[in-house]
Formats: structure tokens, C-alpha cells, sequence
């Protein structure tokens, strides 16, 4: 049972919905239970991982601080769809450390359990 | 050890089939719910792998007055939705 | 042939009244014992955590969804769990987070139950198919 | 001030929100004080008047009843965007009766106070 | 030159915390006084009537957006009204609508007060411009 | 008597500004806001009429790490956004 290997995917863009966070407060915590989660970020998802983002106004949070810390938890790298990546026009020169480019139909397949967010 | 889609967004106003169609493997399936079942009606042009099974959840389209062109489409009961939630090995929902 | 005899765990990330996430993923559970299966744990979270609304009265003639989740606890022995961080800063307490807060009244009453992200974790990787309803 | 004139736009599909219910709500009770609002069906708000659909599961209500019986309250005709209709691939016989095809650029502009929905 | 002295009705759609809308919409209304305008009533409706909870607790680092709300309605003298149809559906009751169902306590208080659509349409009609913000 | 027309969607995830495409005359002003602000880094391929001003909300620029090219998109603070809504005779939200 234990043995079950998850996926979490983000697919919304940061700051505009809560959805990043809530995917990563999953990650964090099955990373903390000692069953860290492969995580990708798919369609809009890759947006999260934008370099020089910040606080939104009213100091809303984004999701820059906590995939920071990540890695502390185990869970690396940040995997990136890469042809979600060029659908945006963007490479990987523009986004934060620590992202390495994935296909998303391979990582579904090696799966047992997907979360989507 | 095949994937289940699930779809509940209209194909008319978001691009999450063009999403998908990179994210499926032979022998997955794909279900239409919800406002997702607008797909069965006559989707923009999307294209996808060969292999994979189409389905549209019947009290969904009933409901919206879609009647999917049962060639591409096939259409599944709440019964049918559980058995494919079982006999594949994981399910994905796009939203 | 499908197996017999799966536990289900459903993620519920929709609003009530709102989106049809709600609709769906009761649906679905209601129809799982007919095929030998059960749903052990409801994981409500984002705008989902709203479906524990322990107030929420909708008019004669609209199905009133917090009735809809208790009867499936009753019928399915399952478990309604509700993210506690997401519950907590949209005005969803049970009585001691109530308490601790400084109201006298909770929001949120059993069968629901305030819960940490870990349950969810732990439901994802204990039962055997994780199913996701959003808006 | 009251002689001001009020578009009501909807463009969410029925059953999968509440959208469309609210903003034919609004719109009839702008009609029952006497100021009924232009309705206007675009994107995929055309889908809502679509012929032949139900209630949904659960007895869940859909839009069709409430879009019978805005005639009665003086909200006519149900004015749909020609443009996306035909992105859907429909023609007005597949819709319930009463629909009439407007161009939604000019709609907006002969309106002094747009909701949309 | 933008005319001075306007008055504006905002229609906020949106649920605190998981969507932007009611950050945007605050945002917005507290920017109205630099340039003479005032915000004279915000109508919550769909699911931005969750913004009326009275007993939503943020973490501490975070807005606290029903405080924001009040502190709007202070400084510009605003209604903050919540379609009641989509309030009691959802949980969100005031004092006498709680005694009607048979609770003991509001989920929803003053400066917040449940209304009818007709103070929508009243608002869209009476003050200058109408703004929506939405999920 | 031109129109303000507020965009909150993501460009990618959304066909919300071919809909808007159709509906703005000359003259109108388009906002982007929120995740809206996106499309200020690349849309998608889309047409306007001429004769419409394209902006996108600086604040919701700067959190998302997203810097408008300015050929194409202005920039516009809170204060900007409250002076449109006025000169305008009328918002329309598309979400």
C-alpha cells in the first residue's frame, strides 16, 4: 500500500487562484510523511515557476517562497511540461533554479496516483 | 495499467482538450462530465493518438439537450462511469 | 472484467449550489455499492470545504447537499474529512476551533470533521482509487 | 437616472454553474420593478437555449423553465450572438423558440450599464 | 479629463481566498477616494457571498478580508449587501433568518445585511458605474 | 461613450479574447487584470479592429513576474484603472 507512488500535477496559474498553494501544501505534507510526491507543472501550471515574482497587493501570497523550499522536503526537481512551456513562448532560461522538463504523458503512465490541481 | 480522463469543462471556452491530447496513452480512456460533455456536440479541432476510448456520461448530456454523434462518442450510464474508474488503474480529472 | 470489492477515495475541490463538482462526486459515490465497491473518505478541499456548511438550507425544491453527504456517511460508513487550514480562514470551525477563536457557536458539526492534509495524503496511498471532483 | 438601460450578458454554459440562473434571476427582477434588462446569450451561453434539455441529477435545476417564462415578464426576445453560435457548430432551429441573432459589439454599446454572468 | 465626483456599485462574484476577485475588488474600492469617487454599495453574489462570513480567521500573515470589507464600509460609508438567496443557501444567515431555520447564531453580521436582487438592479440603475469582479 | 473592457483569464487556458475580439468597438479601452495579465507576455494569436488601447494592471504584472511588451501593451497602476472606469461610460468583466 505504502509503496503507492503519487503524482501531483498543477495545471492553474499562480496568484490568481489559490490552487498552486493547495498543491504544494499536499506535496509538503506527503514529503513530511516520508512519501515525497513527484510534482509537475503542466498548461498554465508552468506559469508558477516564473522567476522574480512577488507578494500580490493586500500581500497576498504567491507560491515562489514555498517552491523554494521544496527541495528542503525532498521534493525535486520541479518537472515542467515542456511542450506547455512553448505554448506560453517561454524556455527554461526564465524560470526559477531547480526545473527540469518533463512529458506529461510519461509521468501520468508512471504513476499509481494523480492528484490535480 | 491504463489511465482514466475525466473532462468537466466546455471545449468552446478553454483549451483543456488540446492539454490533453498530450497527456494520453494508448489504452486510456476519456470521459466527458459535467459541462465537458459539450466536446460530444461537435468539438473544435482537436486531434488525438490512436487508441483511445471516447465517452460521454449520458444524465450529463441529457440534461444540456446534447445528443453526442454516438461514430465518435460513446455514452456511459453512472454505472458505467464506476467500472471505468476500476478497471483502469488511475484517474485524471483536467478542470 | 473491472475488480470487485475497491475502496474509493474522492477529493471534493467544488462550492456548493455554485458548481456541479458537488452534484457529480455525490453521484458517483452513491453508485459505487452496486458494483461491490465503497467510498471510505470524502477529502473536501479549496471551495469544497463549503459543503460542510453545517447552516446551508437551500429552498424546498433544490437538493440540499449537506443532507446528501450525511446520509452517505450513514450508508457508506464514510469518513467526511475538511482540510482545516482551508475550513479555519473561511469561517468553517468546529466547536473547539470555535472555542479557540472566540465564538460560541460552531459552523461545522460531525459527521464532518476537521482534518490535516496528511489524511488526504493518507487516503491517496491507503484505498484504491483516488477520484477528484473541481469546479 | 432610472431611464438608464441595462445589458444582462451571459456566457457560462447551464447546469455546470449556477451562472446562468443568476443572471436570468437578476434580470427578471430587474423586469419586475419595471426595468427589464436586455439578455444577451453569447460564447458559450448560447448553449443555454439549447431545445430539449432537463433537470439534471439530483433534481438539480437547469435554466430552460426560467428562459420560458421571461416573455411573461416583458425580457424578450432571448437575444443570441450570431458569432458564436456558429463557433459551436449550431443554427437556431436546435434552439427553444423565441431567439433572436444580435451582434454583441453593438449590443454593448447601446447599453449603459453592463452585468455579465 | 475623467469626470470627478462618481459613484460606484461593485458586484463582487468571487470566493475569499481561493480566487483574486475579492482582492481586486478591495483594491479597487480603496483606490476610488485619491480621485473624488466613492464606492456607495458593494452586492455580493454567486460565490462572493462567502465574503460576508463572520467567522473567517486567516492565518495572521495573511489579509483578513472580512476586516478589509468592514473597514471599507467605515471609511466610505458603503452598503456591503448579500443576495440572500444565494446566502441562506449557502450557510450564511443574519439573526432573523437563523431564528427562522431554528439556529441560535448569525454566520452573517452587520455592516453586512442579506438583500434581494432588487438592490442589484437598484445599484446598476441609481449610481454611476457598476463594476464586476469575478472568478 | 466607448466601453472598458476588464480581462481577469489566463490567454492560454481560455478562448476569452477571441470572444473579445468580436465584441469591442473602436475606441474601447482592454484592461488586463489578474491572470488576465498573461496576455501581455505573448498571447496566443489573436486580431483587434484598430482603434482599441490595450492595458495591463501593473500590480498583477509584478507578482507574476511578467513584464508587458511595451510596444503592444501599456502599463497602468490602481489610480489608472479607477481614471478608465471614469472616462468610460460603461465596464464589461469577462471571466
Amino acid at each position: 500500500m505504502s509503496s503507492k507512488s503519487i503524482l501531483v500535477i498543477v495545471r492553474h496559474p499562480p496568484h490568481g487562484s489559490s490552487w498552486v498553494r493547495e498543491g504544494l501544501e499536499a506535496a509538503l505534507v506527503g514529503a513530511a510523511l516520508g512519501q515525497p510526491p513527484t510534482i509537475l507543472f503542466s498548461g498554465d501550471g508552468v506559469l508558477a515557476l516564473l522567476a522574480n515574482q512577488q507578494r500580490g497587493a493586500l500581500g497576498q501570497k504567491g507560491s515562489a517562497a514555498m517552491l523554494e523550499g521544496l527541495s528542503l522536503y525532498d521534493v525535486e526537481p520541479l518537472w515542467y511540461d515542456h511542450l506547455s512551456l512553448e505554448a506560453r513562448g517561454l524556455d527554461v532560461s526564465q524560470l526559477m533554479p531547480g526545473c527540469q522538463q518533463a512529458c506529461i504523458a510519461d509521468m501520468i503512465a508512471r504513476h499509481d496516483v494523480v492528484m490535480s490541481f | 495499467m491504463s489511465t482514466l480522463h475525466l473532462i468537466n469543462r466546455s471545449p468552446f471556452s478553454t483549451n483543456v482538450l488540446h492539454e490533453l491530447a498530450d497527456a494520453v496513452s494508448e489504452g486510456d480512456h476519456i470521459l466527458l462530465i459535467e459541462d465537458g460533455v459539450y466536446a460530444a456536440f461537435g468539438a473544435p479541432c482537436w486531434t488525438l493518438p490512436e487508441g483511445i476510448s471516447l465517452w460521454a456520461l449520458q444524465e450529463d448530456c441529457a440534461s444540456r439537450g446534447v445528443t453526442p454523434s454516438s461514430v465518435t462518442w460513446g455514452t456511459m450510464d453512472m454505472a458505467g462511469f464506476v467500472a471505468l474508474t476500476a478497471s483502469t488503474h488511475r484517474t485524471v480529472s483536467w478542470f | 472484467m473491472a475488480p470487485q470489492g475497491l475502496t474509493y477515495a474522492l477529493m471534493v475541490q467544488g462550492a456548493p449550489y455554485s458548481q456541479q463538482a458537488s452534484h457529480s462526486a455525490l453521484r458517483f459515490a452513491e453508485a459505487l455499492p452496486a458494483q461491490g465497491h465503497r467510498v471510505a473518505a470524502v477529502f473536501f478541499y479549496h471551495d469544497g470545504v463549503y459543503n460542510a456548511a453545517s447552516m446551508m438550507s437551500p429552498p424546498q425544491d433544490e437538493p440540499h447537499l449537506l443532507e446528501r453527504w450525511r446520509a452517505l456517511h450513514q450508508v457508506q460508513q464514510c469518513e467526511l474529512l475538511v482540510c482545516v487550514a482551508s475550513a479555519i480562514r473561511r469561517g468553517l470551525l468546529d466547536e473547539s476551533e470555535a472555542k479557540r477563536h472566540g465564538h460560541s457557536h460552531p459552523t461545522l458539526e460531525a459527521p464532518f470533521e476537521l482534518t490535516g492534509l496528511g489524511q488526504l495524503m493518507h487516503a491517496a496511498l491507503h484505498y484504491d482509487r483516488l477520484i477528484t471532483f473541481a469546479p
